[in-house]
């Protein structure tokens, strides 16, 4: 208790360095492995903003750095890259993660010194349910992600069998099972359920089992490189219900796999169509001749979180009469943000850090085209 | 010149002001650096100094005791890096820990064994589930989580679990050979890691792959240990009983016997040496030093999942093994510390000061080639390199050596006491 | 007295019989010698004794006790000790290590004795350390203490697989061509340590050896094996004027054998 | 029960078939190699990795040229395996060359770090080099033969389901096939294949012999790694999409496989290959049927590992392993 | 004419120095014995000769060309052969396949087969057990087998490493007989023997080697009468 404390004030006091008007903020996602595309959609979103922002940052007599993290979808390197920016004086913030079973051991540590997280990605429930001080995020959880889902599969899909294959990750299992509660409370019969492993190239054994038991719908908790995979192999067997899934297929990568399988592909998705909006549209452009890339969904939440943490910058800032603020005083300042308004989501935080705007999105995939066209949304 | 210079070298008078001096510089610098990674990582290279002085083993261990308690933790203190850098330490201490248990395995008894993390998991899970509220799924008596206190009983529980758990994979195991043993251990690691993925249902265990998460910290006499800090005395603590365990097993019996088994196993019968036994008492023990660590992780992380336990660790533990030198206590110490610092502190640190470097546009780099995704591949560089150019290992493996003279005079000595022996000691006749 | 019997002892493989119906009883204290062809099924004898290999049928009794279908670290423990005829050293060990390692079924040390490094355990090995110098001394092997078992010459490491094997503390000791490799000088003095042997360390003998004249002068009893059969047996002499023997084994050796 | 078991069972054969087919030419690789230098070349499973992106970047590039459409598939992929097998054979060679001769006398193991960190290596050279070209390190090749054909097996037999199939699987299954009967040929009954075992089990011996370890060595890898490298084409043909990593679990999986039917022996890898795809195939399609419920198909590792350790266990040399007789 | 001439050479395992300077020749047609005590480094001289010990100080002439570090498998490829100690079987391969690897660098079916049936008429036993792994082969048989191999290549000179070790008697003298044989058809032999009295019976010339240095020389017979040998070596 105490040593936090001690290394708190230290935070606090030792800002009279030489370099001491620099502020870094943390890009903390996996940019290697299975998740990549994802990870590095989001780095490049905050990348973003934060160079849009930076000359006025500079105006006011900071500059700001980013440094980027990759936590490799693994949570002990997560959490000793995290032990590695609390160490960083000059970080005050850290966009990510994207995993939840990173987000939420990693959390701790940023807890202890006071660096507020924004998270643009993680759904599972735990990572805010922890009551920390430092955890915010702008997506929706999974257990409103998840009966949203099976609400739109049974009641607009007309779902009554369903199979369920799910990846056997923490969120794979957390949306599956906070899908399957629904669709049953809904009246529909689970007549498989069944996990897969992550890496592998070969679903067919259980897609077979799929096959036999004849569902009017599949619905797949995981990402994308493996639900491209099942989707295309459900497909080749003519299997030809919806398939359904949520933020974790939200990815081009899921077309590039999946090919012309797509087609009759459903999703929920934390992330709502960017290309929606004017400024959405805009962004993506802007995104697409800065990089050279195309803009993935979670692009710009990466943008978006980057955005809602330099507003409680700015504002402590401000609050503290111009100079840099202590980092409890961010913490704060970003937890009290209401109404900021991105290019893709609307952002109040509520007393656990969750956003009262975040929304389930409905995407179906008509033809082999990313994104996919909307078809509704949720709110809360 | 250069032979004057290594002259100097050699005395020790020469060799102790310089490392005084040495670790005077690199402390202060650590001290008041508000960060300073390379001073860091000097001050730690002290140990690896102070090994190859010519001291006598006691003082050298009196010198290093007082550097890992007192020093180290101090000048570290100085700034806000401090828990950063005692998070690293403790992570060292943890995979030195285990790096030794493997050594008995891999190095000693010559068993490869791909599956070591299995161990850690199950130390790491059995305090998790019962410093959880998860273990009250299952158990019909009891209220949990148990409190932070049972984190001491733990440690042996722990333990005793993951050694139980060699044994139960050895008995089965032993009975292929090399790399068939490779292949089987390498299967029951990943079965284990399977099960813990799944052990969500049919009655909740583990908690499955949504990880087991808000883990009791340990309680000591009322005090909560939450910071890397006060993790790093413990795992010091352990790690010292360890290698002074494994010290003392290398060099008797038992250590002997498990190299003869490595060297040839029908000879070691031939003197008596029971396999299965010899080489179940190296997967028990080995497994054990990992389990104990894995009750630590588990309270250090507060949180843990099986992706913590991939096969991926396992290779990491045998590489620091190898590494370091097979067989060999220092070199499997230094092996651990140098892939685990290499880890979690150089290559992230490197990678920042690249980054740093391109978004100042002093250097551009491409999209591809980020320096954040390249960690595996330096790394992946750096171990073929290691591996070509110390072929034997870092610090390989020496033998003991025997004072012959003591052990003559000792033969003489009792020579004389007993009358029986008189003429044997006499030679045959050139 | 006799300390081993063997009685109607059959090994094959596959199609092979390398061994058939062997009876044969070594005499307490005594040197017994084991001699015919290449592939006469002698090592495969050795290797039935010490329980490498499980006979397919027969009995042997070491003293008076079946030993048949132990392991062999368990018979090592009943206390036969052996050679091999391809060497078996613990390579990377030292020439020290190895004799200690032979003397591991006498260590009583226990784990908890070598982590708390008890005074007992301490002592044990220090008595061990000085017992093995003896035995290496008796070899003239005390030069190479240090040194790697796998650096030694080839006719070093035989001797070192002797003194290895007397560390075992053993009742039989069965030695596999402990004279291959080395000069007649050598093998004449390896005669001497092996007859001195005998005696001091109060061990049985068997041995395996084409050397006729360590064969001749060292044993009191000679077994000879042809195509995994017994065709003779007897004391020096009668072998020696065997025509089987002559023919199947001996060929001009014989002649000079006759001359001296 | 056992009649929905029955029903599926054509389907889950030949996707077991497929997928063992794969595993068996990769195990096939890791088999030569350990055959010769009792080396666990982990880094065996990227070389397959590379293959399958070698092998699509050459598709691609024909297919791109224009005219590719109007040259038949088969050709194509003829090219294509030629030169991919070429191409990782030489990397092979290359690797030995830099990353096992150089710690070839050291204790065993010190190349086995060799070759875990020549993975790290060529899964990132790898993915850098396809992030540069296509912006994505997860590619999708063209789809060639995956013309699906129906076998009405239930007309035969009522029990069975109807089961389905890529042309691709013909194409992989002749090829796998093909490759270990001529390398089981090879190895076994010329000069050549002799002598690399010769060299397996001493190479000092084997160079008094006039046999040049390090030509049969530079071959021994030659062979394996362009059997690797063509396995990733066909297995990019059959599977669409690869990423750089797919070689890491399929290398181990190739590997028990090998181990299961007995390391070093040709044949017994190509059958380990094969029984364990249909294990796999058996098991995610079965176990929940089978337990009820209380296994899925998230077990199979389970379920083929412990077969693994059962065979290991009552045959410690492997299926078709024969024992090394070590003479005492 | 000289077939091969070693000059001064030193050999080292790690830092333990083997040969301190080892000198001696062979001519055409001679058989030349190597003897001396365990550890006298007879065996790391011919290690050093085909190539499979590396020569730190020194040369090694081959039919006048120098050879010195050339590798293993071209100094027989040069008509070198070397039949190391210890036998070195390929344990997992047959009788048959053995002798073949003996005769990996001869070019013709026909060949290969004359050679073999040769070997036969000197090994019978060989011929009984063609297809049994050499690993499982008495020692004996082993020994016959290592010998058989090595003539498969018809080497110009022989080097043979302890060839009676562990042979039966009678066998033993078969394998005198034998070096006799193909020291006539041509062969020049080096041999290196424990056995001294038959080996210096045999020999041309031999030397005597010791501590890595040879001490003495002279004809097979000076050799076998001289007092020093007698004490040192033959007892
Ligand atoms: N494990 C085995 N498998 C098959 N055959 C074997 C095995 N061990 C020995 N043999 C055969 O059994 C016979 C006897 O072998 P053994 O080693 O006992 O002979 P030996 O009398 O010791 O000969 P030597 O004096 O040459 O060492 C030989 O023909 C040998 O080939
Ligand atoms: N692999 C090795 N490593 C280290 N030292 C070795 C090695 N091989 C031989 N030596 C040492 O080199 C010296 C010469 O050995 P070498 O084998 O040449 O002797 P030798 O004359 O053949 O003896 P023997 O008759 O016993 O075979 C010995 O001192 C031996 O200990
Ligand atoms: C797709 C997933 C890897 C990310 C997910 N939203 C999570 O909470 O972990
Ligand atoms: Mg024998
Ligand atoms: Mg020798």
């Amino acid at each position: 208790q105490s040593s936090s404390n001690q290394s708190g004030q230290q935070t606090t006091t030792e800002q009279t360095g030489a370099n001491s008007n620099v502020i870094k903020i943390a890009t903390h996602t996996p940019l290697s492995g299975g998740n990549a595309i994802i990870g590095e959609a989001i780095k490049l979103g905050a990348q973003m903003k934060l160079e849009e922002e930076a000359s006025r940052f500079e105006e006011m007599g900071f500059t700001l750095q980013l440094e980027p993290y990759d936590d490799q979808a693994d949570p002990k390197k997560g959490v000793s890259n995290a032990n590695l920016i609390g160490a960083d004086d000059a970080i005050y913030g850290v966009i990510g993660h994207f995993n939840s079973g990173v987000t939420i051991p990693s959390s701790e540590i940023y807890e202890k010194y006071n660096i507020t997280m924004v998270n643009p990605g993680s759904t599972a429930t735990d990572v805010t349910d922890r009551g920390l001080k430092t955890v915010n995020r702008i997506v929706a959880r999974d257990d409103f992600q998840g009966p949203a889902g099976a609400q739109f599969a049974v009641n607009e899909l007309g779902a009554k069998r369903i199979f369920v294959i799910q990846d056997k990750t923490a969120y794979g299992t957390g949306i599956a099972d906070a899908f399957v509660a629904e669709a049953e409370k809904l009246g529909a019969e689970i007549v498989g359920y069944e996990g897969i492993t992550v890496g592998e190239k070969d679903y067919n054994g259980v897609i077979n089992q799929a096959l036999n038991k004849k569902p009017d719908l599949i619905f797949f908790g995981g990402i994308y490189s493996e639900g491209g995979i099942i989707i295309k192999q459900a497909r080749d067997k003519g299997i030809n219900v919806p398939i359904m899934g949520g933020d974790g297929m939200d990815s081009s990568g899921l077309v590039d796999i999946a090919g012309e399988a797509v087609k009759n592909v459903y999703i929920t998705s934390v992330a709502g169509d960017t290309s929606s909006t004017p400024e959405g549209k805009k962004f993506m452009d802007d995104y697409k001749a800065k990089f050279n890339k195309e803009a993935e969904a979670f692009s710009a939440y990466g943008y978006d979180a980057m955005g809602v943490f330099l507003q409680g910058l700015e504002n402590a800032i401000k609050a503290n009469g111009g100079k840099l603020p202590p980092k409890e005083a961010v913490v704060e300042a970003v937890r009290a943000i209401t109404d900021y308004q991105g290019v893709i989501t609307d952002v109040s935080f509520d007393e656990k850090g969750d956003n009262k705007n975040a929304k389930v999105y409905l995407y179906k995939f008509e033809e082999a085209k990313y994104p996919a066209s909307y078809v509704g949304e949720v709110s809360q | 010149m250069k032979e004057k210079l290594s002259m100097l070298l050699q005395k020790k008078s020469v060799q102790i002001t310089l490392f005084t001096l040495f670790i005077i510089v690199t402390s202060s610098a650590l001290y008041f650096s508000q960060k300073s990674v390379v001073s860091f990582l000097l001050l730690l290279s002290s140990l690896l100094i102070l090994y190859y002085m010519n001291l006598k083993v006691v003082t050298k261990w009196l010198i290093a005791l007082g550097l890992l308690f007192i020093l180290i933790p101090f000048a570290s203190s100085g700034g806000p890096a401090f828990h950063s850098y005692m998070e690293v330490a403790t992570m060292v201490g943890i995979y030195i820990a285990m790096a030794l248990g493997l050594n008995i395995v891999v190095g000693m008894a010559g068993l490869l064994d791909l599956g070591f993390v299995a161990f850690f998991a199950v130390g790491a899970y059995s305090y998790s589930i019962f410093a959880t509220s998860q273990a009250s799924n299952f158990m019909p008596f009891g209220e949990y989580p148990l409190s932070g206190s049972t984190f001491w009983g733990f440690l042996i529980i722990g333990g005793i679990m993951a050694a139980i758990a060699g044994v139960l994979i050895g008995v089965p195991v032993l009975r292929v050979k090399g790399d068939y043993l490779a292949i089987v251990t390498l299967a029951f690691g990943e079965i284990i890691r399977i099960i813990f993925n799944n052990l969500d249902r049919p009655i909740n265990f583990t908690n499955g792959a949504m990880g087991i998460a808000s883990i009791t910290p340990p309680n000591l006499f009322g005090l909560e240990i939450i910071y890397p800090n006060q993790y790093y005395f413990i795992v010091l603590f352990i790690l010292l009983f360890t290698i002074f365990a494994v010290n003392r097993l290398e060099h008797s019996k038992i250590g002997r016997a498990w190299k003869a088994v490595r060297e040839n196993e029908i000879a070691a019968q031939a003197m008596g040496i029971p396999l299965v036994k010899t080489k179940l008492l190296a997967f028990a023990l080995g497994a054990s030093f990992s389990g104990i660590m894995g009750v630590v992780f588990a309270a250090k992380q507060q949180f843990i999942d099986p992706t913590s336990f991939t096969l991926l660790e396992s290779f990491t533990i045998l590489v620091m093994v190898v590494l370091g030198g097979m067989g060999s206590v220092p070199g499997a110490i230094l092996g651990a510390a140098l892939v685990t610092i290499l880890n979690l502190q150089v290559l992230t640190e490197l990678t920042n000061w690249l980054n740093q470097l391109s978004l100042q546009g002093v250097i551009t780099i491409p999209d591809a080639l980020t320096p954040a995704k390249l960690q595996r591949f330096i790394f992946g560089v750096l171990l073929v390199i290691f591996a070509i150019y110390r072929t034997k290992g870092l610090i390989p493996a020496k033998n003991k050596k025997f004072d012959v003279e003591q052990i003559k005079e000792r033969a003489q000595k009792k020579a004389a006491i007993s009358n029986i022996g008189s003429n044997d000691t006499d030679r045959v006749q050139a | 007295m006799n300390i081993l019997e063997v009685s109607n002892l059959t090994k094959k493989f596959g199609g092979l019989t390398a061994n058939s119906n062997i009876s044969m009883a070594v005499k307490q204290g005594s040197i017994t010698a084991v001699i015919g062809p290449n592939g006469a099924g002698k090592t495969t004898f050795f290797n039935m004794i010490t329980g490498v290999y499980q006979p397919t049928e027969g009995e042997i009794l070491l003293e008076g006790k079946s030993i048949v279908g132990l392991k062999p670290d368990q018979v090592a423990k009943r206390g036969i000790s052996r050679t091999f005829q391809n060497i078996r050293l613990f390579g990377e060990m030292t020439v020290i290590e190895n004799v200690l390692v032979g003397m591991h079924t006498h260590l009583r040390g226990n784990l908890l004795g070598i982590f708390l490094n008890l005074p007992n355990t301490r002592k044990e090995e220090s008595e061990a350390e000085v017992e093995a110098y003896r035995l290496l001394e008796y070899f003239n092997l005390e030069p190479f203490i240090n040194e790697k078992a796998s650096s030694l010459s080839y006719g070093n490491q035989r001797k070192l697989e002797i003194a290895r094997a007397l560390a075992t503390k053993p009742k039989l000791l069965l030695l596999d061509e402990p004279a291959a490799g080395m000069n007649p000088r050598e093998t004449r003095e390896l005669t001497e340590v092996i007859q001195r042997m005998g005696k001091e360390f109060n061990v049985t003998v068997i041995l395996i050896e084409h050397d006729m004249k360590l064969v001749m002068e060292i044993s009191e009893h000679i077994v000879v094996l042809d195509h995994g059969e017994k065709i003779a047996e007897g004391n020096p002499d009668e072998i020696r004027s065997n025509p089987k023997v002559i023919e199947a084994y001996l060929g001009k050796a014989a002649l000079e054998l006759e001359k001296r | 029960m056992f009649q929905e078991m029955l029903q599926t069972l054509p389907q889950v054969i030949i996707d077991g078939l497929t997928l063992g087919s794969v595993y068996a030419v990769v195990a096939l690789g890791y088999t030569m190699v350990y055959g010769i230098l009792q080396l666990i070349n982990f880094a065996h499973g990227e070389i397959f990795m590379t293959g399958a992106y070698i092998g699509t970047a050459v598709l691609l590039i024909i297919l791109g040229m224009g005219f590719g459409s109007s040259i038949p598939s088969l050709l194509l992929l003829i090219i294509a395996l030629v030169i991919t097998a070429l191409c990782t054979g030489l990397l092979g060679m290359g690797i030995e060359r830099v990353a096992y001769r150089p710690v070839r006398r050291a204790p065993r193991l010190v190349a086995l770090i060799t070759a875990v960190g020549v993975s790290f290596i060529l899964q990132d050279v790898v993915r850098i080099v396809a992030e540069i070209l296509t912006g994505n390190y997860i590619v999708t090749g063209p789809s060639l033969f995956s013309k699906q054909i129906t076998i009405p097996v239930s007309s035969f037999l009522s029990v069975f389901n109807d089961a389905s199939l890529k042309v691709s699987f013909f194409i992989v299954l002749i090829c796998a096939i093909g490759m270990m009967i001529s390398l089981d040929f090879f190895v076994n009954k010329t000069k050549w294949g002799t002598a690399i075992r010769a060299v397996s089990m001493d190479r000092e011996t084997a160079a008094l012999m006039s046999i040049n370890v390090n030509k049969v060595i530079a071959i021994t890898f030659f062979i394996g790694s362009s059997l690797g490298g063509a396995t990733g084409v066909l297995f990019a043909i059959q599977y669409g999409t690869i990423d750089p990593y797919i070689g890491f679990i399929l290398g181990i999986k190739a590997f028990i496989a090998a181990v299961m039917g007995g390391i070093g022996n040709i044949r017994g890898a190509m059958f380990g290959g094969f029984l364990l795809g249909l294990i796999e195939m058996f098991a995610s399609a079965n176990l929940s049927l089978l337990t009820g419920g209380i296994f899925g198909a998230e077990y199979k590792d389970v379920f083929a590992f412990a077969i693994l350790i059962l065979v290991l266990l009552f045959k410690p040399e492997g299926l078709l392993g024969k024992a090394a007789t070590e003479k005492v | 004419m000289t077939v091969l001439e070693v000059n001064n050479i030193e050999t080292y395992y790690g830092a333990i120095q083997a040969l301190k300077g080892v000198s001696f020749q062979v001519e055409r047609g001679e058989i030349v014995t190597l003897i001396g005590s365990n550890g006298a480094g007879k065996s790391t001289t011919l290690k050093s000769i085909s190539g499979l010990a590396k020569v730190k100080k020194g040369a090694i002439l081959y039919n006048g060309q120098d050879i010195t570090n050339k590798q293993a498998h071209e100094t027989t490829l040069m008509g070198i052969s070397h039949v190391p100690e210890g036998r070195r079987i390929f344990a997992n391969l047959t009788v048959k396949e053995n002798l073949l690897m003996g005769a990996f660098s001869v070019k013709g079916k026909a060949v290969i087969e004359e050679r073999m049936e040769n070997v036969f008429t000197y090994f019978p036993r060989l011929k009984e057990r063609m297809n049994q792994k050499g690993g499982t082969m008495s020692g004996g048989e082993q020994q016959m087998l290592a010998i058989g191999r090595a003539l498969m290549m018809q080497p110009n000179l022989l080097m043979l490493d302890e060839p009676s070790m562990g042979l039966a008697p009678i066998v033993v003298e078969q394998i005198f007989e034998i070096i006799l044989q193909l020291n006539e058809m041509g062969i020049t032999i080096l041999l290196v023997e424990q056995n001294a009295y038959q080996a210096l019976s045999i020999a041309h010339r031999g030397y005597v080697i010791q501590n890595g240095e040879i001490v003495l020389t002279g004809t097979g017979k000076e050799l076998a009468e001289n007092e020093e040998v007698k004490e040192a070596y033959l007892a």
